[in-house]
């Protein structure tokens, strides 16, 4: 039981998660569509759309080599293990040792890597546009998201993703400004990572506003399937990110039992359900920003991010 | 152990004369030769760190009263380590690279003897022997710089070269006289010996930085690097910012923390912002770096940049009495040097090959080699990916330290540090970031897309010493990406003998995961890292070509509809890098945009230019030389004058003298 | 032991700077060469005396060689020389007369200032004798760096090297070896000068030493 | 006869030889032969015991440093002559009646220097240094072209202002002396006077020491006193410049030295170490940067001779067992290293017929060996590894900055200066494309590579005796 345990709910994670990224990308655009009075393709939409991607031909340019083919499915993969070891729904995970926040960050970076290189491979402009503002923004982003774990780190002492939950939902942590701005600066990070509303439109195709879509403009079929996939993959790793270090609520512990992993498992949904919610209503509410105003944006993030560290340093002299 | 290593060193010295008088015709046996004494001295350094011993030495040369004392400890094993390895590369790939030289006499005696300069550095255990090597290794490679003299531009980085060189030799010859006194005790053993006051211990770090900063590439010292290690030949190139940096860096480690003793917690105060600093410089000169040797070399700076701030917070511990922070903080920074000798030779040898085969260091007028050549380019990928410090590869893992000497920072009790230090950090994570941009500019200019000029259309693939030589260095750069702790564990005899601590043993810890402190804080395990993607991306692409389709077809590149046959219509590395340059660049590069167009009806092309400098040079390097420009031309004025106002300053010096005679007396 | 004998070896070399200082004032070349002639003339008068006070026959030698190439076969030779090469007649000063002889009496004044502070201890006699042959010196050097033609330059020399003889006459019981020397340097400078004034006639058209310093190879 | 004897009258008789003999061919055999004698005589006098010091001469560990490389470098430099004149003939330079005239003033300098070192009577010391000024002011007007005789005219003059200010600062000495050591000869014996010293007049002595440093100092090529010594350099034939710079200066500088002794042996005169040490600074720093503006070629290592000096003055004037130590090094290596640079800049004139360095570009190109020859020069006088005037600079710039740190903060600036100029004009004549096909050249590499391969071997193993020689010297300067 103790090693089969955190085996099954190990597996369990890594199903769950690549199962629900396509329905939460559909439960965002439905829920946008309603807010914009539209009824909208049903939450099933996008899993529909990787089905038939995945049955199709892929049409690859004659410019584009080895790399373009491998990396839908090396970006897939980096993306699905960095999403089964956050904690969605259990802290014990059987692998959580494996890496802490930062390799994980580190991870989706090797990710967007491949993605930029990728953009770059079949030699168009459009490729380069967005492998160039990708990289841009992710300058900004790393450091904000580092600035954001040393400040939990701080708190908790550790950057296993378990250990800072643990500790989270512990009575110790209280209500701290620090955490306020971390929360903030976790959220725009999140933004930009995933190309939403107002760093990138993740439904336009509008040549001069495309970041992420201007990259993967040549994938089709199979490829374009992967790399969809572990789109949505990411947003629901960031969204449970965010669940697991600041409402680590209900997250079962190890030893306990099946139905306190049931009640996490619908703890997670519920929160899953409402970050989905959040965003729809942001990024209806909201519009997209100029490339050259997102650096502004994410320079908040890093300044958030850096102010909630040292202000931990002046709490705790106080 | 150590007589085998200065017989290396010397056999490596005398190799250069050999070379001299054989000239071209035994190259090929010559380069094998230097190639296998440094994997020879590879082997040797690894079991002197095993056994963690200490043997010393004493040869009749050198100072006369004093003679050249050797030693091998720990320390120095490990960088002899880092030599032999990449000493063993470099000089496998100049067997093919160097293969149809028409000069061979201009780099092949040099090459072996450079090596021998550096492990006689690295072996010195007395000032003197330490200065000479150490002059002695800077003046071959500024040979080996100067080896396509009729370029002007090697001769001028030749000149900046040598004579920081020199200005960092006369910093260290400083410290060193301040270090052994005004009885000239030079050994380090007397040096270790004496106590200090914090005046002193402050003069020998400043001076230390500018003497060790400079040969390492420590802002704003650093502005030769870009010139010189590119000027070189590419294995040369490789050696120069793979490994003589990390001379450098043993300079600094072996004073200030193993001969100053110890040292008070504001000397961390300068280094860390320091290092990161020059990190995020470093790194941003290579994002708009359009040359990619230049290219390569900046980020050599950030890698230098990176390892000081490490060894910044290693001493910020050391001085709070923390060892094991500081063991950790230390054992990244020496991991760190050891992955960047790695991952920059790589890189810098598949340069080489890449320059060799087109004939052009401008990545603007590369592209699409990986069609080309697909070995190097497989191995490049390998070193883009280690040096832009993404998982599961080593930059990864000694990045990851430095992050988790970082996080420790909290418990020091100085205030100044403690904010400081998270800054600091922060600074670190934007050259991480900054280091993957530029390397996807690089990778994907250079080797993906299509061909920007014939000669990258018509490009070869590499000899195969450098291939070979490549490839070692790629396995490295896995090995120590997959299995931190082992190595971790090779260089834990170097943090006892400096910090008399060391990390917990990593081989001991369940599925060798890195764990610099305990389960509960923090883990890494590039190892289940890579075969977890390993799985997850075969299995993925297994399922999907089983179950779902696996058909392909070849089609012109769709590009929103309008495709351009122009290669030139690509993203180039100028455009590539406009975002940042514009974000970052126009305050810190002071990077300017200019388009010249045409007024209506004129038929001419528009012209886009984009200027971007070095900060450096016009803050300090700019001044210095006009300054220096200004006083040879009043000097120079004495050279003119007539016979009688030579004398009028005879006369003129004789009555002052007298003056000041009568008012002594 | 009177004053007098004192009195009049102070009386002689303070007419050697005397003169000196109406070297400085002179314009015109022949004027200067007289003025020399005479100032060999008190350097010779002034070396015999102290040959009689310190009783050392050699220095009337030196005295002697002092009136008989100083005061007649060099005034003499320089000024063939000046109407043969047509030099200017004229001194040319770089800076005036006037301004040169106030630096001539300050320099007066600080070498009798060292002396003074300096040679406390020290011999009366010796100590003016020395304190007016290093005026002598200074003044002869304030002449070479002040005149622009060589001829000048060269009197100014050799004025110099007259206090250098005083202040060795002074010196009691210094060696004959200094004596011959000083007599052989001036000779062979002489000779060298000479030598090279012809040369110099030969190439350029002047011996002005500024016409000379025209041509040198780091320019162009 | 003694070594001592043989020193002084070999030259002698070598002149007088040379001066009768016809045909230049035989005189520039007589010269090496005399000059390689003079050599055996001076190692004779190192090896053989020490004759007591009489009331000429004087032999004691400081001044045969100076004898054996007096006379070592005279050596040389005479078998380079040999070759190099024979050239001199050929392009029509210079006449066999010269030649004749040369060879004869080069026995008389040797004379001149080398009675300047060996005698022991301050009276007779200066006769010897303006015997030898003299002849070099004859050799460096050789050419007679009007640079050559500008050079010379120059270095005439200056040089006789200098002396006329020795003597009279010997004068002094002699003033000072004589109370104490009553008239005549024994005031002006050196042993004597130092042995007194302390009994002297020490105004007078400072008086002396002023007007001493000034004459000498001239000699020596101090700034501001330099103004003869890039131009006598550069107009005369190259062995002489190699002379110059690798001799004459050191015997100038001997001079300075001994009276430097004379003021330390008495206790109530003003530090003349300081006096030095900042003129040995000027120069350092005033000649480096000289050094950027140079276009021709022995020009630009006459400034660097100046440069050394300042140096090597700097090195005494700081004084102490390992500044002197490095003073006296430092000397001997420039001597050794300036001459053979010297003799190499004489070759690549030769080969290329000109001595502008905008013209030599290329010599690593054109002629290999003779690069490498001048490459290791110019690196071994720019203080690099592993060469002689490292070890020397090591210790003197460690061992200030213990002491004086902002001293040594300026000579290391100066010495950076110097390094970037000669760097650059090093880059320049080695590298690039040549311009035009060499000539071939005659004068033999033998000296070069013998000076060099003597500063390298001192540079990475001093043997034990040749330590403690110089180390006694350097006690005797205190």
């Amino acid at each position: 039981m103790q090693l089969i345990l955190p085996m099954l709910v190990q597996g369990a994670q890594m199903a769950l998660v690549v199962l629900l990224a396509p329905l939460l990308t559909g439960l965002v655009r439905k829920l946008k569509a309603r807010l914009t009075r539209r009824r909208g393709a049903p939450v099933t939409q996008p899993w529909r759309d990787i089905l038939k991607l995945l049955q199709k031909e892929a049409v690859v340019a004659d410019s584009a080599s080895w790399l373009y083919r491998a990396a839908p499915y090396l970006i897939f993969a980096a993306t699905w293990v960095a999403a089964a070891l956050v904690p969605t729904f259990a802290t014990h995970l059987q692998f959580s040792w494996t890496a802490d926040l930062i390799a994980i960050v580190a991870l989706l970076g090797s990710a967007r890597f491949f993605l930029a290189l990728a953009g770059m491979d079949v030699g168009t402009a459009f490729g380069g546009l967005g492998a160039s503002r990708e990289m841009m923004f992710a300058t900004l982003a790393e450091p904000a998201m580092l600035l954001i774990t040393f400040a939990l780190a701080l708190i908790a002492g550790s950057t296993q993703l378990s250990t800072i939950a643990a500790v989270m939902a512990g009575p110790a942590v209280g209500l701290r400004v620090s955490l306020g701005m971390a929360l903030v600066a976790l959220i725009i990070v999140a933004l930009a990572e995933n190309g939403r509303i107002p760093v990138d439109n993740p439904a336009t195709h509008l040549e001069l506003t495309m970041v992420h879509e201007a990259m993967v403009l040549e994938y089709s079929g199979r490829h374009l399937a992967m790399i969809e996939l572990a789109a949505s993959l990411k947003l629901l790793l960031y969204l449970s990110l965010i669940a697991c270090v600041f409402v680590p609520w209900g997250l079962a512990a190890p030893g306990q039992g099946l139905a306190a992993h049931l009640a996490g498992l619908l703890a997670y949904l519920g929160k899953i359900a409402v970050g989905a919610v959040a965003l729809a209503l942001f990024e209806t509410a909201i519009a997209k920003m100029r490339v050259f105003r997102v650096p502004d944006f994410l320079g908040i993030a890093l300044m958030l991010g850096l102010l909630g560290t040292l202000l931990l340093f002046v709490s705790a002299r106080l | 152990m150590l007589e085998a290593a200065t017989l290396l060193a010397g056999a490596l010295i005398a190799l250069g004369p050999i070379a001299l008088l054989f000239g071209g015709r035994a190259q090929t046996a010559l380069y094998a030769l230097t190639a296998l004494l440094a994997a020879g001295l590879a082997g040797l350094a690894l079991a002197a760190l095993a056994t963690a011993a200490t043997a010393r030495l004493t040869l009749p040369i050198g100072l006369p009263w004093l003679g050249a004392h050797l030693r091998l400890d720990p320390l120095s094993a490990f960088f002899a380590l880092l030599l032999g390895l990449g000493g063993c590369a470099a000089s496998l790939s100049a067997i093919g690279y160097f293969r149809h030289s028409p000069e061979p006499r201009r780099t092949l005696p040099f090459l072996p003897a450079f090596l021998g300069a550096m492990l006689a550095v690295i072996l010195a255990d007395d000032a003197f022997s330490f200065l000479m090597s150490w002059e002695i290794m800077s003046l071959l490679s500024w040979a080996l710089v100067l080896a396509d003299h009729r370029a002007e531009a090697a001769r001028r980085a030749g000149f900046v070269y040598l004579t920081m060189a020199a200005f960092g030799t006369l910093a260290l010859l400083l410290a060193f006289g301040l270090l052994a006194g005004p009885q000239g005790a030079y050994t380090f053993d007397a040096i270790r010996a004496t106590p200090r006051g914090p005046l002193s211990v402050a003069l020998v770090l400043a001076l230390m930085l500018l003497g060790a900063g400079s040969k390492a590439g420590l802002a704003p010292l650093h502005v030769w690097l870009p010139m010189a290690h590119p000027a070189a030949p590419s294995p040369v190139s490789a050696l120069m910012s793979g490994v003589m940096t990390k001379v450098a860096l043993y300079a600094f480690l072996r004073v200030v923390f193993d001969l100053l003793g110890p040292t008070p917690w504001w000397t961390a105060a300068a280094l860390i912002p320091l290092g990161a600093g020059t990190a995020v410089l470093g790194i941003l000169l290579a994002t708009v770096e359009t040359d990619i040797k230049r290219l390569l070399a900046c980020s050599t700076i950030e890698n230098i940049g990176v390892i000081f701030a490490a060894l910044g917070l290693a001493l910020a511990f050391r001085a709070d009495a923390m060892p094991a922070a500081a063991a950790l903080a230390l054992s990244a920074a020496l991991f760190h040097a050891f992955n960047h000798m790695a991952m920059k030779s790589l890189l810098f040898l598949g340069a080489g090959a890449t320059v060799g085969a087109t004939g052009t260091r401008a990545l603007d007028r590369l592209g699409g080699l990986i069609h080309r050549m697909p070995v190097t380019a497989a191995l490049m990928l390998v070193g883009a990916l280690a040096i832009a410090a993404l998982p599961p590869l080593n930059g990864f893992a000694s990045e990851w330290l430095v992050f988790q000497a970082v996080l420790l920072s909290p418990a020091l009790p100085q205030a100044s540090l403690q904010l400081l230090v998270p800054a600091a950090g922060g600074l670190l994570a934007l050259a991480a970031a900054l280091a993957a941009a530029a390397f996807v500019r690089l990778y994907g200019v250079a080797f993906l897309g299509r061909p920007r000029s014939p000669e990258a259309a018509a490009a070869r693939e590499a000899d195969r010493p450098t291939l070979v030589a490549m490839s070692l260095l790629a396995a490295l750069c896995i090995a120590a990406g997959l299995l931190p702790g082992l190595f971790l564990d090779t260089l834990a005899p170097v943090a006892r003998q400096l910090l008399q601590a060391r990390l917990p043993a990593q081989a001991a810890q369940p599925w060798l995961t890195l764990t610099p402190v305990a389960a509960a804080r923090s883990t890494y395990n590039g190892l289940l890292f890579a075969l977890f993607i390993a799985l997850s991306a075969g299995l993925a692409a297994v399922a999907v070509h089983r179950l779902a389709s696996r058909a392909l077809r070849r089609a012109p590149a769709w590009d929103c509809g309008f495709p351009q046959d122009l290669p030139n219509s690509q993203y180039g590395a100028g455009s590539f890098a406009q975002p940042l340059r514009r974000v970052l660049g126009t305050t810190l590069l002071s990077a300017r945009e200019t388009v010249a167009m045409p007024p209506p009806g004129d038929l001419s092309p528009a012209r886009h230019t984009v200027q971007a400098s070095d900060p450096a040079w016009a803050a300090l390097y700019a001044p210095l030389a006009g300054a220096v420009e200004a006083a040879s031309r009043k000097a120079n004025r004495f050279q003119f004058l007539t016979i009688r106002r030579y004398l009028s300053l005879v006369f003129a010096l004789l009555v002052l003298l007298l003056l000041g005679l009568a008012l002594w007396s | 032991m009177t004053h007098l004998p004192l009195d009049f070896a102070h009386l002689l070399a303070g007419s050697l700077v005397l003169l000196s200082f109406l070297m400085i004032y002179q314009d015109r070349l022949s004027a200067l060469l007289d003025v020399f002639a005479a100032h060999a003339v008190a350097l010779s008068a002034s070396v015999a005396w102290q040959a009689h006070l310190q009783q050392a026959p050699h220095l009337y030698l030196t005295a002697l060689i002092a009136l008989l190439f100083k005061a007649l076969i060099i005034p003499m030779a320089l000024s063939r020389i000046v109407q043969r090469l047509r030099i200017h007649r004229e001194v040319e000063t770089v800076v005036g007369t006037a301004p040169t002889m106030l630096a001539g009496i300050g320099l007066a004044a600080l070498s009798i200032l060292l002396m003074m502070r300096l040679t406390a201890g020290a011999d009366p006699l010796a100590r003016e004798d020395l304190a007016f042959a290093l005026t002598v010196v200074l003044l002869g050097l304030l002449m070479m760096v002040t005149r622009r033609n060589a001829v000048s330059q060269v009197v100014g020399f050799m004025s110099l090297e007259n206090g250098l003889i005083l202040a060795a006459a002074g010196a009691k019981g210094m060696p004959l070896v200094v004596e011959i020397s000083v007599a052989f340097s001036i000779l062979i400078a002489f000779i060298v000068i000479g030598v090279f004034l012809f040369r110099i006639r030969e190439r350029f058209d002047t011996v002005d030493v500024g016409a000379l310093d025209e041509v040198r190879g780091e320019r162009g | 006869m003694t070594p001592l004897a043989l020193i002084l009258a070999i030259p002698a008789a070598a002149a007088a030889l040379a001066a009768l003999l016809p045909g230049y061919r035989l005189t520039a055999r007589l010269n090496v032969a005399a000059a390689g004698a003079a050599f055996l005589a001076a190692l004779a006098l190192l090896t053989g015991p020490r004759p007591a010091p009489t009331a000429l001469f004087l032999a004691d560990d400081l001044n045969i440093v100076f004898i054996v490389l007096n006379s070592f470098v005279g050596f040389t430099a005479a078998a380079f002559s040999a070759g190099y004149i024979a050239h001199e003939i050929e392009t029509g330079r210079l006449t066999p009646a010269t030649l004749r005239f040369y060879h004869a003033m080069y026995q008389v300098m040797m004379f001149g220097m080398n009675l300047a070192l060996v005698t022991n009577n301050i009276g007779l010391m200066w006769v010897a240094v303006e015997l030898a000024t003299l002849s070099t002011v004859l050799m460096v007007g050789l050419y007679r072209t009007p640079e050559a005789l500008e050079a010379a005219w120059k270095y005439f003059i200056l040089g006789s202002v200098g002396i006329a200010l020795a003597l009279f600062g010997t004068i002094l000495v002699y003033m000072a002396a004589q109370p104490a050591l009553g008239e005549g000869t024994p005031a002006m014996v050196w042993t004597n006077l130092l042995a007194h010293a302390a009994a002297f007049d020490p105004g007078l002595l400072n008086l002396a020491f002023v007007f001493l440093l000034l004459g000498y100092g001239t000699k020596v090529g101090l700034a501001p006193l330099h103004a003869w010594l890039p131009d006598a350099h550069a107009e005369g034939p190259t062995p002489i410049s190699a002379v110059l710079s690798g001799l004459l200066l050191n015997v100038a500088l001997y001079a300075v030295l001994r009276f430097k002794m004379l003021m330390a042996a008495n206790p109530a005169t003003l530090p003349a170490g300081p006096l030095m040490a900042a003129m040995g600074l000027a120069s350092l720093i005033f000649a480096a940067l000289m050094l950027y503006r140079r276009r021709d070629i022995k020009r630009l290592f006459a400034y660097s001779s100046i440069e050394h000096m300042g140096i090597i003055t700097f090195a005494f004037g700081m004084g102490g067992p390992l500044a002197n130590f490095a003073g006296l090094l430092h000397m001997v290596m420039h001597s050794l290293t300036k001459s053979a640079i010297f003799y190499s800049v004489g070759q690549i004139a030769q080969s290329r017929g000109t001595q502008a360095i905008a013209a030599l570009r290329g010599l690593s190109v054109s002629n290999p060996r003779l690069a490498w020859a001048f490459a290791l020069g110019v690196l071994a006088i720019a203080g690099l590894p592993p060469f002689g005037t490292f070890l020397s600079e090591f210790l003197l710039v460690t061992s200030t900055f213990a002491r004086q740190p902002a001293l040594a903060l300026l000579l290391a600036l100066g010495l950076l200066l110097a390094f970037g100029a000669l760097l650059l004009r090093l880059t320049q004549v080695l590298f690039g494309e040549p311009e035009t096909t060499p000539a071939p050249v005659r004068a033999s590499s033998l000296p070069v590579w013998a000076h060099m391969a003597l500063v390298a071997l001192a540079g990475l193993h001093l043997p034990g005796a040749l330590v403690a020689w110089f180390q006694a010297a350097a006690r005797l300067l205190g």
